[in-house]
């Protein structure tokens, strides 16, 4: 049966260099990068060019990229970090209603702790108003936190925008970059950001694996205490070999992004236009021309998003949805539904993004199979048709 | 972790160990962190005709210790009191931050056996 | 040159059955195990291999394991975690002063913060006396966290003792095996644990995976908020690759446990006692039999540990040392200092911790080159001889 691999925000496979690399790196290079003999100090080379690939990555300083366990914890180690390590700046936190879990979870139970949370609305494409930014700012205002491409629906935000507010009023800005990293142009200084995250295993690397950039002065307290690794900011024994092909993958990131996301944007476009021409009832989620290149969301009127995925499956397709059903905590996207989306076209929405194994003829595949999928739980659906909402 | 240099110093310390009638001493350090350096020096017509040394401490302190030793040698008094720590470091092609105490080990035992010559004279 | 690697408590090379399977997974298990699709389920499938794995080398159950981001973190998540979750029951910790600075740094930073802790002193070997433990329970204590096995010197702690006098007053226990699993047994029941660190890089296992085990019932607050992976106490995309690694790692750990330490225990006696012999003012830091199988540690008079590290390591042999000169905070090992011993001896402390790949060929090639080097640097010390301290 043919493959296709339509879910690269989810996560993406490593590349073959990447796996090259890492499976080198697994014989070879063993030392712990803390050791003092030429076997430590061999590992710590390895680790110090993976530093330096992400660092030229997003125009960091190599002193400014602090490795994490993943975009979450890097998420976590910004936004607690800055509050605990700022707390005489203030206790007022500012974040979106689109956030991904990581970022808004993490402010919440800030909440419960007792800091002040600003969560901002946005408007139907999920996009956030920087004036809205700036009438939330409060004297006790610590941190702002809003990502640069949503993960859902794949909306770039005005993050310039929001950093320049920010850095007037003297705030710690903090953007999460993990899914428009590798996609469209990420540069720390462009971008204003005093934080921003990045996730190894969107990009092609391993799992497990992330990174914090902290720019110099930034103060930030450590989530994990121990060893003192990465300059006392993360302990813990570096996960080389994750770090190893992290660097790789951000190198071939870096290298390829113009060329792959052009390619992958073409098929994309062709993607959206092929649904929305074949599939009645079927919507575009998130900004039309503000989003990622990869990212192709859409709700179905009157199907249920885990029903759907797992047809897809059956037909050799992987996608991902923001159907409740189909969530550990049985609640719908909050993505769509902070965008205005009912909660009916939240259950019957389906997120393609493309990536670097996808062809012309997977987008065709998916055209094929899609719309008889969709019709076919339509009919099921005592929903539409005479009973139409 | 090291330069060349440095190990090629630590690895062949030149002039270790002491002189029976040095014309000076100076020892600087304390066990509580570890370091400890001796110099001995032999001054005749206002040069350093001989210095020696001896250390109880890192990769770094033996290869200063021995740089210096190497930078004293044949010195006026003058020049000699002119070393400082960063001529130590400079000389060997730089020590990791955190190492560069150790050089100033080295020059201040030196300049304390200048001293106590001076004294004894 | 002959190589010899004797720092297997820094870290450990992959075992290669280990490298063979995560050769495979690179290939073959990309999908993100939270994906409903069946390249996500798949890579679940994995994941929940691995988890049955690790909990059958501890005696715990598969729903009692937490896959962290090493012993660092796991470490942290136990303290912080127990400590935050259960505010009510308390706001008093105790520890002892050998503890991993995954342990004591992590209580020191929560002291900073309010809460009240007493760390235990320690017998000359590293031990400590559950005597001490039960006088230092206060009322408010919440948690008592003990290691089993000292990363340093090797020593074994009473901790089932320890657990007993925790158990009887409802106090919540804590302990570090990173040193002992694989090398003596652990099982959470034998322990008496509440909650348990283990790391994968210290048993063969790739870096920057580890684990928690909590008992159930115990309430733990996570570090790390999100997406709500492994049930919520550890968010963030599982580190499949890793997790697939520490997994087989695990189960090579259980099968060749007893084998493999009577083999290693062996040869560790050997340096043990041709160190001693040959090498006057030797001495050997920690107890003498509840001591790790593969560690021996020795205090050389006269000499500094990171020169004789670095001369070492030119031939070929890899060890540590717990010198001030070689820290990166330059202050001497605490292990030893709290076991009495002279900051000056602490200085010249050379531990080698040995390991699969060692030989009887090692040892004995450790023992010709040892003694010259150690002679050597007396020579050039100001210390020793006629200037005795
Ligand atoms: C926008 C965004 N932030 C954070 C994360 C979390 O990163 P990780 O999966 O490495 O924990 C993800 C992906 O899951 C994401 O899409
Ligand atoms: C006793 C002990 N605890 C915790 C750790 C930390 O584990 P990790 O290196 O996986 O962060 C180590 C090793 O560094 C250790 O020896
Ligand atoms: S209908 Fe079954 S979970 Fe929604
Ligand atoms: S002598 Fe201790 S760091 Fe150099």
């Amino acid at each position: 049966m043919k493959k296709v691999y339509m879910d690269h925000s989810a996560t993406t496979p490593l590349h073959p260099e990447v796996i090259d690399l890492m499976k080198f790196a697994m014989e070879h290079v063993y030392g712990n990068p803390s050791s003092l003999y030429s076997l430590g100090q061999e590992a710590k080379k390895y680790v110090d060019e993976a530093r330096q690939k992400v660092a030229d990555l997003i125009g960091a300083g190599f002193d400014e990229i602090y490795f994490t366990g993943g975009g979450t914890e890097s998420d976590n180690l910004a936004i607690q970090g800055a509050v605990y390590g700022n707390e005489k700046k203030g206790n007022h936190i500012i974040t979106s209603a689109v956030e991904h879990p990581a970022v808004l979870d993490c402010c919440r139970n800030l909440e419960k702790k007792g800091y002040e949370l600003t969560i901002l609305p946005v408007d139907q494409y999920g996009m956030v108003d920087p004036e809205e930014v700036n009438k939330a700012i409060k004297k006790n205002t610590v941190l702002i936190s809003v990502m640069h491409g949503n993960n859902e629906n794949g909306t770039i935000q005005p993050v310039q925008e929001i950093s320049k507010i920010a850095k007037k009023q003297g705030i710690f800005f903090h953007t999460d970059c993990v899914q428009t990293v590798g996609k469209i142009p990420v540069h720390v200084d462009d971008l204003g950001a005093d934080l921003l995250t990045i996730s190894s295993h969107k990009i092609y690397g391993p799992k497990g694996v992330g990174l914090l950039y902290k720019r110099k002065g930034v103060r930030v307290q450590p989530l994990i205490y121990g060893g003192g690794q990465e300059r006392r900011i993360r302990s813990g024994t570096e996960n080389t070999l994750g770090i190893i092909g992290f660097g790789k993958a951000a190198e071939i990131a870096a290298r390829d992004l113009e060329t792959e996301n052009r390619r992958v944007k073409v098929l994309r476009d062709k993607l959206i236009k092929g649904v929305l021409e074949k599939i009645p009832q079927s919507y575009l989620n998130g900004h039309k021309e503000k989003r990622l290149p990869h990212n192709a969301h859409f709700s179905f009127a009157y199907v249920e998003g885990e029903s759907l995925l797992l047809s897809l499956d059956m037909k050799g397709i992987a996608v991902s949805t923001g159907s409740a059903c189909s969530s550990t905590s049985l609640q719908a996207s909050h993505v769509l539904i902070a965008c205005g989306q009912s909660q009916e076209l939240v259950h019957g929405s389906i997120r393609f993004t493309l990536g670097r194994d996808n062809t012309e003829e997977d987008v065709d595949y998916v055209l094929s199979v899609l719309p008889g999928v969709v019709e076919r739980f339509r009919s099921f659906s005592p929903l539409g048709g005479e009973n139409a909402l | 972790m090291y330069n060349p240099t440095v190990m090629d110093h630590f690895e062949n310390p030149r002039n270790v160990g002491e002189i029976a009638d040095a014309d000076g001493m100076g020892e600087v350090g304390n066990l509580s962190c570890g370091d400890i350096l001796r110099v001995y020096i032999k001054v005749k017509d206002n040069i350093l005709e001989d210095v020696k040394y001896k250390t109880f401490g890192c990769g770094a302190a033996i290869a200063s210790g021995s740089m210096l030793t190497e930078l004293a040698k044949g010195k006026t008094v003058e020049e000699a009191l002119a070393i400082t720590n960063n001529t130590v470091a400079d000389a060997l092609g730089g020590l990791p931050p955190k190492k560069k105490h150790c050089s100033n080990l080295a020059a201040d035992a030196l300049h304390k056996a200048l001293e106590d010559w001076q004294t004894k004279k």
